[in-house]
């Protein structure tokens, strides 16, 4: 039992700081510390940046251009890239869509869009979450009927993030409604989002952002070729893409840059005759997050170290809930704290879209303090998606507990 | 000891609580339909509510008002709180208003309160800047007095809630001592329109508006001088109290709505074949909010009781209780009302968000529940040490 | 709407407390503001003391020894007896076996055990709880077979607070064993604790306290005259005597009294340059409190003014769950500070029992610190006893929530 | 980066397990019996936990030890948390051999350490004093030098852990400075019965035994003067972390048992018909002791990585994080594994209690959680703050 990193480890965390620091532009990086948003723009830029270096698929196979990295080495690289505020490459494409078409995709649709989707050629979005199901994924509606070579989809996804951005999506719809079991009759279809029949519109969330959309299905034509596995068994690719990447759900590196820039601004507000970071009741509230983010730190590190000894590939560890309850906690404990610094100063909304309300003859406020309140009003959301904590202990109680 | 209403009281939670239902039939669409106004507000229902005579209540008869006290200040502040209304009742009368009764002459009020209670006047509070944070006391914005018996400001004053709009801001500026010296503070009556002011007005997080102000070399005459020169945060912070016990009211109401609709959304939202109200973690999280209801309806109702205490220590004391419970009162029912609500609880198109930013914003207003937690601590909390035994 | 007080009110309160401060003796009173155990004298001697002011039992049907007082004045009444440390009359006789006589009792009944009850010449105890049923009381097992003019019972009680020091108990048997529902066929029996076939047991506490005990009845006779109301239907006086005395259970008063000596404590106690109540985040920690104490107090009066208003007798206000699961944690949040002060001071455990185990070459320890923890464990009991604070959240579900 | 245990290690933590659980077959009627025996504990038992090497785990072996660091210390711990074992483990090894390992010399420590590997001699760290709370250097107690190169102890400690049987105890006396200087405190080895020297002994609310300790003019030779006197405090702090460490441990050994014990207890307790853990709130109050029980187990090891640290500033830091999540940790798992038992879970003669007592002491012992808070914060917390943008 050892702490310490080892020396190949170390140089690697080196190499991985670096190259983000000198290669992925500032301006990108300070977006996501200062907690503004991303443009489509800095998304790819970053995306395409790590993918030059070979960076932007790591868990992918060998052979489509993963790497060979130890669960520390990613460990590592996840955390330098969050502690940089490097975004992140496209989820849809490199930890969702991506290992799912590598495990079920035929050969020609890996040769056709593996590389498309590694390099973010495509920006693609996931089709999984309906109007009548939430948690309950199962019961989705959108139906996809076959007619000769092509499936005919009518319905509607919702919460469909960063849809306006995407150039493909990849959807689980109904090909039999007649099956008992609802899991069953669901396949996982790859449709072009501009193929004719498909509308997008926006949901405008309380921080007033507009990454989520409803994305409508009317009489849109997909060819067969774009299902991937087997017809009926769309459920299976579904677990598994919802399997992957479990232990990132911790977000560990962005809360600890977080708690680096809430001392950072803390240091220059006035509070009595010090700053707010003088404040022993506010030095304590930071210092109480700081204990629990060690210790989540430490969890994710035995959690990658038993998998790694227990072998678990993609398999879902249970506990690992545990780093979805405790990381959210912290996220929204660390945004909540970054509001509290700009006081009555977060009270300004700065439009963020030329058809928002409210009219504004800025330049108003204090500029750090602007994104603080939509950034803590926005992380409200990251203890509901991807299962809200309430199924997250339900999955703990069954699945650990044995209840 | 007795806190039933009174038969007029209730006339009057019935009437208000009746015209701002019919005003905001549908609260998303009316913010939005309001936001769309150069003011942020419908000014028909601002008259309205004038007519009704609400712009009048705090007000001295005397002056042209009803001389009536926090209780019926506390009834209208539940009911805007129900209905977010955004018509600028705050910052005119509970604002404005109280540093017009605390600070301002006998021959001022008969010309400010006549108006206020038309609805003909509208007022902003123009205290704080970009360094005070929650110190009232804190202003480094001057004003030097002029050869006239008048003064001429010079500062920076920032998110002034309805300063974009109001026909006359009250500013607080610095007669005498350095930026955080308790003496020394002036309130001052400005014209909206003054020459070498300028405001830069913006939304709200809470759906609200506000502006940035300048001032440079803004002239305030002698009788726009509000109480004596350098002696203001007296009248400052009492009525800062008194806008504490308004909160917690609007904040009461804004909880009672997310309450209502959180319980109402779980009982039909149904997931994996049943309501999610079916689950007993569900329940026991909704008995939780309302235990945070009924308990910050019970400090606001205390706050209204004190808001109009003499002693100022008392006073003070009863507010910092008042904010600490109603700051973490909102905080949870917020929080919890979105969480249990789910995605839909995310969108601006639903109802709860709106709530629950007025709520975070409440909290924000005059020191959040922690900054009070502070200062009532270093007050000495609100019971006294027993004695060591005889 | 007005929080001042009546000038008769003032007035009233003023004489119950002189009452209290010049008539219950100090060294009682001392016992219950330090936190230390109280003997059976102790108690009676308090008890006896107000029932010779006619305060004993202020809440009974006038003729039998009651009071007109009107709600605010129970209040009032019941404030300043637990600020100034006053044992409550035993609450067997006052609240819970007398008012169950009054409304059920045969005239015999009354006349005879009445006045013994209101004077604590006789002291009671209750025996509802079995091992088999905690909250779910209805499910007891105990047994009343009647034989001639007696009943013959048998079976176990648990929880029995103080019978070691009770006369008389009075229980809950089950009388008909063939009924469908389980309410049906419970009897209430009065029971003298010296008839033959009756053993006590006490139950350690972990504060090492005697308080509660086992009562085993084996054969044990007792005369059909000692059934109060009908046979079969002792569960109408169960009922009715657990929805009395709800308001109380909030207990601000005693939570007033113990802030007020954390106070006290914690400015005699060294913490840095100064005392532990000039450190900003322990003075923090009792301000909370006394906030959260503040509110309860309001919502307690404002249950009492509603419950006059809706003229409700003892039939409890289901919001009055509110004033049980806050009530409780302010008293386990007073009693956790009280220890916190002590700090290592808390440790000595100083004998409570001859039979306790452990030598102790005492005089040791701190004299104000040694009660800290066995008060802080001994409140543990108070979200456990008279329904969880779990049941009281399914109580304010069903019955205010709707669900 | 490793965190799995090396073969030794899996093999010491498989014989103190067994060794603890066969000594403490139900841990209740072992302790009462125990409680009977003069000195709180099995002599029998604590030569057996010597005759398996345990008391020699963190010495170097050049001195008479195994060389083991703060792992082996940890399993120790957590299987003596498992157990509640009496023996004098923490009183001898940790706090008594902590200070022999770092503050005595090689001569000291080749005449103590073999003894104390033996099980032939016990120590106690008598340290606290009435004033002192949690201030390692607030010591009123002095040491006078005398002629012969020793040292007239004369002061009072208090809740000295197995002080009332230790053979000798460790001593902390003031050779100069003010009660709260640095700088000035010495630590003197003293005979258990020398003369001057009266111990009041007690049991204590954990089960264990302590002693209060009066000191009028005792003599100290000078070869039981341990390190340079006036320069203690380094080697009193350093086994204070290293005694926190070990705590976390044992800590983390006793959430396991209530969380065991409340899991199967909710299973197989029958409420309304049904066991109370088919209730979802009872269910979910599991995952959160879960939840503790894992984030307290991550900090523990932490802990005993950094328990090692050379770095005084670095140690400390983690060492407080440690005590503020074992505090809260433990208060929160044995506050509800308590509620969730209900009744029987207030009895002494059901084990939960024993269990949340023994972690309400813990976290009293060395500094509470807010303690520890209060004084990282002070320290500046474990992150750094980020540099403003270029």
């Amino acid at each position: 039992m050892d702490l310490r990193f080892s020396p190949e480890d170390i140089a690697f965390r080196e190499e991985v700081r670096k190259f983000f620091q000198t290669e992925v532009p500032l301006a990108i990086r300070r977006k996501v510390i200062e907690g503004r948003e991303l443009t489509k723009a800095d998304i790819v830029t970053s995306h395409k940046t790590l993918h030059r270096r070979g960076w932007a698929t790591p868990g992918w196979a060998k052979e489509w251009g993963g790497t060979d990295w130890s669960p520390i080495q990613f460990y590592m690289f996840g955390e330098e890239m969050q502690l940089n505020g490097v975004p992140a490459p496209v989820g849809f494409n490199v930890t969702m869509h991506g290992p799912v078409l590598i495990q079920f995709g035929t050969e020609t649709q890996k040769k056709h869009h593996l590389p498309r989707i590694a390099a973010c050629d495509d920006f693609w979005c996931q089709g999984f979450s309906e109007p009548g199901s939430g948690s309950d994924l199962a019961s989705l509606k959108t139906t996809a009927v076959r007619q000769g070579d092509h499936y005919i989809v009518n319905g509607q996804k919702i919460w469909t993030t960063l849809a306006q951005y995407a150039d493909w999506i990849f959807c689980l719809v109904r090909t039999d409604t007649t099956t008992a079991k609802k899991q069953l009759g669901i396949s996982y279809l790859m449709i072009d989002m501009r193929t004719p029949g498909i509308t997008t519109r926006p949901i405008v969330t309380m921080d007033g952002g507009r990454e989520v959309n409803e994305v409508f299905f009317d009489n849109v034509k997909v060819p067969v070729e774009n299902l991937v596995g087997e017809e009926g068994r769309g459920w299976d690719c579904a677990k598994y893409l919802l399997g992957n990447e479990r232990t990132g759900i911790a977000r560990v590196g962005t809360s600890k840059m977080r708690v680096a820039r809430i001392k950072e601004l803390a240091r220059i507000v006035p509070s009595g005759s010090g700053s707010l970071m003088d404040d022993p009741q506010f030095a304590e509230k930071v210092a109480a997050v700081e204990v629990e983010l060690k210790a989540l730190e430490m969890t994710q590190l035995r959690i990658i170290s038993e998998d790694r000894k227990a072998g678990r590939g993609g398999k879902p560890n249970p506990a690992s809930s545990i780093l979805k309850i405790k990381g959210s906690e912290l996220q929204q404990a660390t945004t909540e704290l970054l509001m509290e610094i700009a006081g009555p100063l977060a009270l300004p909304y700065v439009r963020q879209d030329p058809d928002d309300l409210g009219h504004n003859e800025g330049p108003v406020g204090v500029d750090w303090a602007l994104p603080t309140a939509p950034q803590y009003f926005n992380n409200r959301k990251v203890s509901i998606y991807g299962g809200t904590n309430e199924i997250q202990h339900n999955i703990i109680a069954k699945a650990v507990l044995g209840f | 000891m007795d806190l039933e209403l009174t038969e007029e009281q209730l006339l009057l939670k019935d009437s208000v609580n009746g015209l701002l239902a019919r005003r905001y039939p549908d609260v998303v669409k009316t913010r939005v339909e309001m936001m769309k106004e150069p003011k942020g507000y419908s000014e028909a229902g601002w008259m309205e509510l004038a007519g009704q005579g609400l712009t009048a209540i705090p007000f001295a008869e005397a002056d042209g008002g009803l001389g009536q006290g926090p209780v019926e200040m506390m009834l209208v502040g539940e009911a805007v709180g129900r209905t977010l209304a955004l018509e600028p009742f705050y910052a005119t009368v509970v604002l404005g208003g109280g540093i017009v009764r605390h600070a301002a002459n006998a021959e001022q009020r008969a010309h400010l309160v006549p108006e206020i209670a038309a609805g003909t006047l509208t007022l902003a509070l123009a205290h704080q800047e970009k360094q005070s944070r929650f110190d009232l006391f804190d202003v480094a914005t001057t004003a030097k007095p002029d050869a006239s018996g008048g003064y001429v400001l010079e500062g920076e004053k920032m998110v002034v809630v309805n300063g974009d709009s109001a026909d006359r801001l009250i500013v607080t500026a610095r007669v005498a001592g350095d930026r955080r010296a308790k003496e020394g503070i002036g309130l001052f009556l400005v014209d909206g329109k003054a020459a070498g002011l300028s405001r830069r007005g913006y939304p709200t997080q809470d759906g609200g508006r506000a502006a940035d102000i300048s001032l440079s070399s803004v002239k305030v005459a002698k009788q726009d001088v509000l109480g004596e020169p350098g002696k203001g945060l007296k009248a400052l912070e009492r009525t800062v109290d008194e806008a504490i016990a308004y909160l917690a009211a609007e904040a009461v109401g804004a909880m009672e709505v997310l309450h209502e609709a959180t319980l109402d959304y779980v009982k039909t939202r149904k997931q994996f074949g049943v309501a999610i109200g079916s689950f007993q973690v569900i329940q026991h999280r909704l008995v939780d909010i309302f235990t945070a209801l009924e308990q910050s309806r019970s400090i606001a109702i205390y706050g209204s009781m004190m808001a109009g205490e003499d002693n100022a220590i008392e006073r003070r004391r009863a507010m910092h209780a008042v904010k600490v419970q109603i700051g973490k009162g909102g905080r949870h029912i917020g929080q919890d009302a979105i969480q249990l609500h789910g995605g839909i609880g995310m969108t601006t198109e639903y109802k709860a968000s709106h709530y629950f930013k007025r709520l975070t914003m409440i909290d924000l207003a005059f020191g959040n529940a922690d900054h009070h937690l502070r200062e009532l601590a270093r007050l000495g909390g609100l019971i006294e040490a027993s004695k060591p035994a005889a």
